[in-house]
C-alpha cells in the first residue's frame, strides 16, 4: 500500500471534542508551521453548542502559499470516536490515521489503503496525571508532541511557542515543556516519521496570523469609533470583545484612568443600532456588530439612517442562513438584505473586505465614509475571515492621514452666517451638511425625523419636495462610486473573452483555481469586488468580455442580482458559480464548475494575439 | 390647531432670565396637535421648567419616538437639537446620543404607546443602564396618531371611546421604572402645572436616569366617562404626595420648616429640592416604600402624584463607564488613533 | 371668459381642514354620482395628523368609466384658509371655485379666467345655528346642497342617503334634510346651475363602492382567517378594523355570543408576526397586517416562517418610504422587502391586487397559498387601493368552494403508519407534510426549528443535508409559480414590438392611458401582474416584444428587478415608467412618459399584418 | 454531555402512572448540554412533574427562544410538538399557538437573557394578556450558549468570569410578573426539585399566566465566585417562603392542619395548592404584600422562592376574547365561511 509522501505540502485535520481544551493545542500547531517559515491555512468547524459535541480544526500547509481550503485530509488526528466512521473514510487513500489506541478497536474500525499511526496518549496522560481535567488538557499538548516527531518538526519551534503562550502563567511552562516532549518520546519509541514532512523555508515574510474580526476591531480603533453598542451573536461577538480588549490597551488614559470610548452591550440588535444612530446624530462614530439574524432586526433603524442621513457603521460577519439557518458555518448570502436594507427605496453601502489586512482596512475607511456620506456603512465579513486565523499582510497605518469627518458646519461658519439648510446640496454631489447639537445657541438647530422634509428640515408632506430629496439621495449615491475602494483586475495571461467575478473571503481560493485553470488552458480574467456601489471599472470589465462567472457562497446569487440591477447588465452574461453548503469554497470546486461549463459551452483558450 | 406661542398663555412674555434668554427663545414651532390636547400643556410646561433654571436652550437635546406626544419636541425650544426617530426606540437613540456628548442634558419625550407597548423593552433596559436623562411620557392610555386604539397603559376595565372594554392589565409605568432603578421618578398631570413645572426643573436638574409619568388626556379619543385618563377622572382620583420646589442653590434657603411637614434634598449638582408632605409620613428618598405605597393606591383606583422618589446620589452610565470628561465627540485623531508605532509590536505578537 | 362645460365628466375637489367633519358629507357627494348612474373615482389626500391641518377630496365624475386620477380641477370646493391660494391656483382655466363668501376676500385673492361661485355659508350657519359643533357640521351639508342646485343633482337622491346614513339616528334625519335644502335655496336665490352638468345614467350597473382594506377584511373572512394579530399603523389599521367589524357580524354565535375568531392587538408588528406564526404552526388561519415600518421589523420571522416553513399570511398596505417617510400617501414600495424579507437566500410569494375586487380574491386566496405552501404569502395593497373606496365589481363567493388547508397528516394516516418527515418530499413538488401539536399519543410528534435539520427534522449541522433542503425550497417556489394567480393580458388592437407590464392600483390609470396612446397611434400589449412568483407567461409576453415598458409607483423600479433577476431578463429590454410623489399615478403621466419615449425611440405603429 | 435517561437518575423507571405511561414516556433526546448544567436538571424536573400529574405527552407543546435553555425543550416530552422559535420571542409564538386551540397545554421554556433583554418586552406583554401558559426561565444570569455575557437579570456588581463588574441595575422577572399581573408565580432553584418539581405541577393545573423564574447556574460560564447565579451562591442565599404539595383532586384531603401552619388554595380545575408556610405570615394570595416581600429581602440580598402569588381564580386570554370552546384550528369551512347568501345585502349596502 503506498503511502502519501509530501514536503511541505498537505493537509492535517484534527477531530476533536468540543469543550475538550484542544483549540489552543492546535492553534500552537498552526503557528509552528508558520514559525518554520511555511504558509498556512487553518479553519476551525464548530458546533453550535458548548461543550460534548464535535468539532474540526483544519490545518493546511502550502509552500505555494494557497490560502484556501484544498479539500481532503492528508493526515487525520482522530480524537473524537463520535465522528471516527466518518473521519477515517475522509482520509485520501495512501494518507494516515493518527489515534489513541489506549483501547484496542476492532480491525472493521480501519481502511486498509491508509497509514494507521496509533498512539496510548490516554494511557500515557493516565501515568502521568492523576487530575482529569489535566488528564485532558495535556493530552493535547501530548499528541502535538507526537506530531512534530512524525512530522519532522523542530522541537524548539514548540517550546518557544509555549514559554510564549504562558508567559503570564509561567508555573505553565514546565509541565507543558514536559507533555510535549513526552509526546515526541512515546511517539519515538513505537514510530518513524512518516511520509508527510516539514522544512525550514521563507514563504511566510513579514504576514501575521490573525483573526478577521480582531483585524475588523483594530480598523475601528484606527478609523476613530469611540462608540460601540452591541449584541452577542456568532460568529460577530469576537469582534466587539476584541475591540474592548483593543480599546483598554489603545484608548485608556494612563494617567486618569478615563476611558476615550464607550462600550454598550444592548439589549438586543434593534437597541444597538439605535445606539449608534443616535451616537452618529451627535457626532461621535460610532458602531455595531452583527449577523444575518440581526441584520433583519436592524432594517428599520437603517431606513432612518439612510432617509435622516445619520452615519453609522454596521459589521456583518455571515453565518448560515436564512433564520437560525447554520450560526456556526459561513456564507455570503446578507449581500441583498444589506444593500437594499428597510421597506421603501433605499440603497446602502457595503465593503467587502477579501482578508483580515482589509478587515482592517475597510473596518477604518467605513467611518470616513458613513461620516462623509452621512449614512450606513456596512463591512460584509463573514465567518471564514471573521473567526478564523488567516495568514495576510501586516497591519501598517499612514500617520499622515487624518480622520474624514464629513461635512459638519462648525460654529465658527454659523456665526459667521454662512447659509444652512440640513437637506440642502450646496456642492451639487448630494451631501448637505450637518451641525451637531450643542453647537450655536441660535443657528444651526434642526430638527431631525424620518418624515418627509424640506430642505431646511422643515416637515413638508408635498410631493414634489419629496421627490427632490430622493432624487438628490440617489446623487449621493453616484458620489458614493468615486469613495469606494475600486476593484482589483487580475489580468489572465493571454487575452480571453471570458472573465471571472468574486469577492471576500472567496479570494485566496480563487487565486489558486485561476492558476490551476490557467495550466489546463482556460484563461480568465478576474476581478475582486471591494464595495458597493460599484464603480465603472465593474461595468467596463464585464462589458469588455463576452462571459462572466461571478462566484458567491450563497444559494440565489445575490452579488450577480446586485450587479444587474445596479448596471443594467445582460444576466445572460452572467453565469454564476454558487458554493453555499457552510464550509468556505475551495479552488477545487471554483476550478471544476468552471472547467465543467468551459466543456460544455467549449469554452476554448483564444490564440494569443499581438496587444 | 393650538398655539403655545399665544401671548396670552404665558405672561409676562419679556421679562428675561438669568440668562438673559425671554421666554419665548425657549417656544418652538406651532402646535398641530388637536385643541385642547393635554401634549401642548406639556410642552408648554417645559418651555416654563427651562427657562426657569436658566438653561442655555442649545444645550439640551429634545428626543423622541413616533406619535402626537413625539411630535411635541418640534413645539418647544426651537433653537435645540430634536430628533423624531422612530416608533418606540427613542431610549436607545437617546443612549446614543448621550454616549456621545455627556456635557448636553437629554430629553426624551414619548408617549404610552411608544413607550409601553412597543418601546417597553427599551424603557426598561435604559432606566436600568441609568442613563442621564428626562424622560417624560405624555400618557394618554391610547394611540392618539393612530386614531384611538388602546394603549398597554390602558386600565383593566377602561372603555374606549367606541365603548370597547380593556382586558388586559396595565402597564404603569412608574412602578417598573422603580422596581428598574430609575434615580428618579415622579408623576404628574398635564392639567397641573404648578406640579409638573417643578418636577420637570428637578428632574433635569438630576443626574442619572430621571424619568416622569405625567397623565395628559387625549381630548380626541380619550376623555370620555368611562375613561380612566380623562380630565374628570384624573381630577378625581389624583392623589398628590408632595409639593415640590426646586432651589437652584443652597444659599437661597433662608427659613428652616417645622420638622417633618418638609424634607429637602441637595441634588448631586446642589439643587435642592424642597418637599411639602401631602401625604404624612411619606419619603421620597425610600424605594421600597414608594412601590407599596404606589401599589396601595392603585388597589384603590387612586393616581398617586408628585415626587415619588429620588436617588441624589446617583450615578450615571459615563461613571460606569469610565468616559473622559471631554465629550466623545470632541476627541480628535491624536486622542483616538494609536498610530503607526505600536504596530510594530502588535503585528510581531501575531507571527 | 369662458366657462368650462362638461356633462358626467369633470373633476370636483374639495379642500378642508382635517377633522372638520367634512368627510362624511364629501363621501355622500361621491355616492349621489354613482346613484345617479355615473362611475366616481373619489380619493381623499390626508395629512399625518389628526386635527387642524389641510385634507383634500378628490371626486373625479366620469361618464366613460376612467377610474384612475385624471390630474386637474373643474371644480374647486375651497373651505381652507390655509390652502387657498394653491387650491384655487390648481384651478383649469374657464373653471369653477366655490367658496364661503361671508368674508369679503381682496380681489387679489382671485383669478380672472375662473368662474366664482360665492355662497355666505358661514353666515347661513350662524343664523341657523346656535352650537359650534352644529355650526361646523351642517356648513359640510349645507355647501353639499348648494353644490347639488349647481351641479344639476336630483335633490332625492340626497335626501335618500341621508335618510340612509342616519337611519341609525333617526332624529339627525330631519336636521340634515334641512340643511341640504337650505344649502340649495341659498344658492339658488343667487346663483344659476353652471357648465359641469350631471345627468342620470346607466354606467355603473352593480358595482360596489368600497375600500380596499375592507374588502381583503372580508377576504380574510372568507378565507378562514381565524386569528389575526396586528399593531395600528396608516394605512393598513382599518383593515384590522373591518375584519373585527366582519367577525362580529359573521363569526358570532347567535345563541352562545361565543366567537369563532381571535383578534388581538399586540405590543408591536414583531410580536404581531409572532403570534400570526405561532398559531399557523398550530394549524389556524392567521394574519397580520401593516405598511413598510412593520415589514421592516418582521423579516427576521418571515425568514423562520420561510425555512421553517410556516404558513403566515401578512397584509402590507403599502405607504411612501422610506422609513416614517410619507405615511398618508400611496406607494408601490416595499416590492423588494416583501418577496426577498430576511437575511440568508428567501423568496416569499406576493398577490398583487388592482382594486377592492380583487382585495376580496386575493385576501381569501392567500390563505388556501399560505397553507398549501406551508410559508409567508404577503398581500401588496397601497393607500390608494386601501383607504379609497373604489368603484368595482360587487363581491362573489361560490359556495362548492371548500378551503385548502394543504398538506396535514392527520390522526388516522398517522395511526395508519403512514410515513411522516415533517421536510421529506414525499410528491416531489417540494411541500412536504406536516402535523398539528397533540393529533396522535406517539406518532407525528416533531420539533420544529430555525435551524438546519434533515428531513425528519432532526437538528443537522451537515452541508449536503442544509444545501438538499434548500434546493428543496426552491422546488416549491417552482410549485408556488402553478398556483399564484396567473397575468392578465390585453392586446393591443394592432400587433406590436412594444409591451407594458403593471399592477395593483396603477390598473385604473393604465386602461385610460392604453386607450388615449392607441388614440394616439401608439400600440401595446399590456400585461398585468398578479402575483410573484412569476408565471412563464410574464417571460414568454417579454420575449415576445422588443420593448417593455414596467410601470411601478416607486422610485427604484423593484418590480422591474424582480422581473430581471427571476426571469433572467436582459435589462435593456425594461424601460421603467415610475411615479413616486406619493400621490395615485394618473393616465395622463403615464400617456406623457411613454409618447415621450414613442417619440424620442421613433416608436412606430407596425403596419397591420394578417395574423 | 448529560444523559436525561441515565436510568439512575429516576427509579422506578417502569412504575407507570394513572395513564399508564412511564416516566420514560415523557423523556426526550439526549441533552448537549455541558455536564451539570443546571438546565438539565429542570428538564428531568419537568419530566417528573408532567409524568406525576398524568399528563397525555402529546397534548403538552414546548415553546422556547434561542439559547442553552431554549434548546432543552428536546431533551423531554419527546412525543410532543416542540417549536424553538427565535430569539426573544417565544412568548408571541406561544399566544398564537395558544389561540390556535386553547385545548393544549402550552409551556414555554426561555433564559434570561431570551427573557430578560431581547425578550422582555414580549415577557411583559404575555403576561400582562393572560395567556394561559406556563412560562418557565432558567436563569444562570449569563448567555450560556454565545459563552458568557452578563445578562439583564445579573446583578449590580456581580462579578463576570472573567473578573469585570457588571452595572446595570438587574431586571428581576419576579417582580416585573408581580406587577404585570401574572396569576401564578414562583421562584425555584434547579438544585432543589423537590421544591421544582411541585411548582411546575401547580403552574400547569393552573388556568392564566403561571410564571416560575428558575435559577439554574451555568457550570461552564457563571458558577464561579463572585458570581450569585452560582450553585453555593444561591444555596447560601435561597429563602424558600413555603413549600408546595399539589393534590390533583380535593378528596384525597383526609387530614386536617395546626391552623396557620398550612394554607390550602383550590385551583380552578380542583387541583388544590397545599402550602407548608416557611416564612411565618406569608400569604401567597396578596399581590401587593408579594411584591413588599420581595423587595425587602432583595435588598437584604436574598433570593425569594417558593410558590409566591397565586390567584386561584384568574381569568385567561380565551375568557376576555369570548372564544369558542372548539379550538379555532378545528373550524370548518361552515363555521368560518359565511357564505355567497349574505353577499347580496353586503353589497347593495356598498351602492
Ligand atoms: C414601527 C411602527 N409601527 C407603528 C407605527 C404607527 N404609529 C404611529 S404613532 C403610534 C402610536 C402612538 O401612540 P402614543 O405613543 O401613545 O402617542 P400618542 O399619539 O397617543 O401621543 C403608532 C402605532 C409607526 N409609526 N411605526
Ligand atoms: C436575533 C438574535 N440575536 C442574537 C442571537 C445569538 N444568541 C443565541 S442564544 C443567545 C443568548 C442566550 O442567553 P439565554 O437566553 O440566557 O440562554 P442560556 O444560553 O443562558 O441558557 C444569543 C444572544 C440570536 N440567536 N438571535
Ligand atoms: S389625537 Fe389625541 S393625542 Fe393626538 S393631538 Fe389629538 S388630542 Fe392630542
Ligand atoms: S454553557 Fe452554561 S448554560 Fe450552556 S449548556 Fe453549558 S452550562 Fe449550560
Ligand atoms: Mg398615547
Ligand atoms: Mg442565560
Amino acid at each position: 500500500m503506498t503511502a502519501l509522501r509530501a514536503i511541505n505540502d498537505f493537509v492535517v485535520k484534527f477531530a476533536n471534542v468540543n469543550g475538550s481544551g484542544s483549540a489552543s493545542a492546535n492553534g500552537m500547531f498552526a503557528k509552528a508551521v508558520i514559525r518554520l517559515g511555511v504558509p498556512v491555512a487553518a479553519r476551525n468547524i464548530f458546533p453550535s453548542n458548548i461543550q460534548g459535541l464535535p468539532t474540526w480544526y483544519e490545518v493546511r500547509i502550502c509552500e505555494a502559499g494557497w490560502l484556501g481550503r484544498r479539500g481532503g485530509v492528508d493526515l487525520m488526528v482522530a480524537m473524537n470516536p463520535q465522528t471516527w466512521d466518518a473521519d477515517v473514510a475522509s482520509i485520501e487513500p495512501g494518507g494516515y490515521l493518527f489515534y489513541d489506541n489506549t483501547k484496542p478497536l476492532p480491525p472493521e474500525k480501519f481502511r486498509k489503503d491508509i497509514n494507521i499511526l496509533g498512539v496510548p496518549l490516554t494511557a500515557i496522560c493516565n501515568a502521568a496525571y492523576r487530575d482529569p481535567r489535566q488528564r485532558q488538557l495535556f493530552k493535547n499538548i501530548i499528541y502535538i508532541g507526537a506530531l512534530s516527531y512524525l512530522l519532522g518538526m523542530e522541537v524548539e519551534v514548540f517550546e518557544t511557542l509555549i514559554r510564549e503562550q504562558f508567559a503570564a502563567k509561567e508555573r505553565l511552562i514546565p509541565p507543558n515543556l514536559e507533555a510535549l516532549h513526552m509526546g515526541r518520546e512515546e511517539a519515538a519509541k513505537i514510530l518513524a516519521p512518516i511520509g508527510l514532512q516539514m522544512r525550514r523555508s521563507d514563504k511566510v515574510g513579514d504576514r501575521i496570523f490573525v483573526e478577521g474580526n480582531n483585524a475588523a476591531a483594530l480598523g475601528a480603533v484606527y478609523g476613530g469609533a469611540t462608540v460601540c453598542a452591541w449584541y452577542p451573536i456568532t460568529p460577530s461577538t469576537s469582534l466587539a470583545e476584541a475591540f474592548t480588549d483593543y480599546c483598554e490597551k489603545f484608548r485608556v488614559d494612563p494617567v486618569s484612568g478615563d476611558h476615550k470610548y464607550a462600550i454598550v452591550q444592548a439589549e438586543d440588535e434593534i437597541a444597538s443600532i439605535g445606539i449608534v444612530v443616535g451616537a452618529g446624530w451627535n457626532g461621535a462614530r460610532s458602531f455595531t456588530c452583527t449577523s444575518g439574524p440581526g441584520i433583519s432586526l436592524m432594517q428599520e433603524f437603517v431606513g432612518l439612517s439612510y432617509f435622516a442621513e445619520i452615519p453609522a457603521v454596521i459589521f456583518d460577519v455571515q453565518r448560515g442562513g436564512p433564520s437560525t439557518g447554520m450560526p456556526t458555518r459561513t456564507q455570503q448570502s446578507d449581500i441583498l438584505s444589506a444593500a437594499y436594507a428597510s421597506h421603501g427605496d433605499t440603497k446602502h453601502p457595503l465593503l467587502l473586505p477579501e482578508d483580515p489586512a482589509e478587515c482592517f482596512e475597510f473596518g477604518a475607511l467605513a467611518f470616513d465614509l458613513s461620516d462623509r456620506l452621512q449614512t450606513t456603512v456596512f463591512v460584509m465579513l463573514d465567518l471564514d475571515i471573521g473567526m478564523n486565523e488567516w495568514l495576510c499582510r501586516p497591519f501598517q497605518w499612514d500617520d499622515s492621514r487624518r480622520l474624514d469627518r464629513g461635512k459638519v458646519m462648525t460654529y465658527e461658519e454659523l456665526a459667521a452666517g454662512k447659509e444652512f439648510g440640513r437637506y440642502l446640496d450646496v456642492d451639487g454631489d448630494g451631501i448637505p451638511y450637518r451641525t451637531l447639537p450643542g453647537t450655536h445657541p441660535d443657528r444651526g438647530g434642526y430638527f431631525t425625523r424620518g418624515t418627509s422634509r424640506d430642505p431646511y428640515a422643515r416637515y413638508s408632506e408635498e410631493g414634489a419636495v419629496y421627490v427632490a430629496n430622493m432624487e438628490r439621495l440617489l446623487t449621493k449615491f453616484e458620489t458614493a462610486k468615486g469613495l469606494i475602494p475600486a476593484p482589483v483586475q487580475h489580468k489572465a495571461k493571454r487575452r480571453t473573452p471570458y472573465g471571472a467575478i468574486y469577492f471576500g473571503s472567496t479570494s485566496p481560493a480563487m487565486y489558486e483555481s485561476l492558476e490551476t485553470l490557467e495550466a489546463g488552458g482556460i484563461h480568465l480574467d478576474a476581478l475582486r469586488l471591494r464595495g458597493f456601489p460599484f464603480a465603472d471599472e465593474v461595468f467596463d470589465f464585464i462589458a469588455a468580455h463576452e462571459t462572466i462567472f461571478v462566484i458567491e457562497q450563497n444559494r440565489d446569487a445575490q452579488m450577480r442580482t446586485l450587479i444587474m440591477n445596479e448596471g443594467g447588465v445582460d444576466p445572460g452574461k452572467l453565469v454564476s458559480v454558487l458554493n453555499y453548503d457552510g464550509s468556505p469554497i475551495t479552488a477545487r470546486f471554483i476550478t471544476d464548475e468552471i472547467s465543467r461549463r468551459a466543456r460544455d459551452s467549449a469554452m476554448r483558450p483564444v490564440p494569443q494575439v499581438a496587444e | 390647531m393650538t398655539y403655545i406661542t399665544k401671548p396670552r398663555l404665558h405672561h409676562p412674555l419679556l421679562k428675561p432670565n438669568g440668562l438673559g434668554f425671554t421666554r419665548r427663545d425657549y417656544e418652538g414651532k406651532v402646535s398641530t396637535l388637536c385643541a385642547g390636547c393635554g401634549h401642548d400643556s406639556i410642552s408648554a410646561a417645559i418651555i416654563q421648567a427651562c427657562f426657569e433654571i436658566d438653561l442655555p436652550p442649545h444645550r439640551l437635546a429634545k428626543l423622541s419616538g413616533i406619535g402626537c406626544s413625539s411630535k411635541t419636541p418640534d413645539y418647544f425650544l426651537g433653537n435645540s437639537h430634536g430628533f423624531n426617530s422612530v416608533h418606540g426606540r427613542m431610549p436607545s437613540v437617546l443612549t446614543g446620543a448621550n454616549l456621545a456628548n455627556r456635557e448636553l442634558i437629554y430629553l426624551g419625550v414619548s408617549g404610552d404607546g411608544d413607550s409601553a407597548s412597543i418601546g417597553l423593552g427599551q424603557f426598561a433596559h435604559s432606566v436600568r443602564r441609568g442613563v442621564n436623562m428626562t424622560y417624560i411620557v405624555e400618557n394618554n392610555g391610547v394611540y392618539g396618531l393612530t386614531k384611538g386604539q388602546f394603549s398597554a397603559t390602558s386600565d383593566k376595565g377602561s372603555k374606549s371611546k367606541k365603548g370597547v372594554t380593556n382586558h388586559d392589565q396595565p402597564i404603569d409605568l412608574v412602578g417598573l421604572a422603580l422596581q428598574l432603578g430609575a434615580s428618579f421618578v415622579g408623576r404628574s398631570f398635564s392639567g397641573d402645572k404648578a406640579q409638573l413645572v417643578p418636577l420637570i426643573k428637578a428632574a433635569i436638574r438630576h443626574k442619572g436616569a430621571a424619568f416622569i409619568d405625567v397623565i395628559s388626556p387625549c381630548v380626541q379619543f380619550n376623555n370620555h366617562a368611562g375613561s380612566t385618563k380623562s380630565f374628570d377622572y384624573v381630577r378625581e382620583h389624583n392623589a398628590a404626595v408632595n409639593r415640590l420646589d426646586v432651589i437652584l442653590d443652597r444659599d437661597e434657603i433662608t427659613v428652616d420648616y417645622a420638622p417633618g411637614s418638609v424634607e429637602l434634598v441637595t441634588q448631586h449638582d446642589g439643587s435642592v429640592l424642597r418637599l411639602r408632605k401631602l401625604a404624612s409620613h411619606y419619603d421620597p428618598t425610600d424605594r421600597i416604600s414608594a412601590i407599596t405605597n404606589l401599589q396601595e393606591h392603585q388597589a384603590k383606583g387612586e393616581i398617586v402624584t408628585g415626587l415619588l422618589y429620588v436617588d441624589p446620589e446617583a450615578q450615571d452610565l459615563h461613571d460606569y463607564l469610565d468616559t473622559v470628561d471631554r465629550p466623545l465627540n470632541q476627541l480628535v485623531d491624536g486622542d483616538l488613533t494609536p498610530g503607526s508605532g505600536v504596530l510594530g509590536a502588535l503585528n510581531a505578537s501575531l507571527r
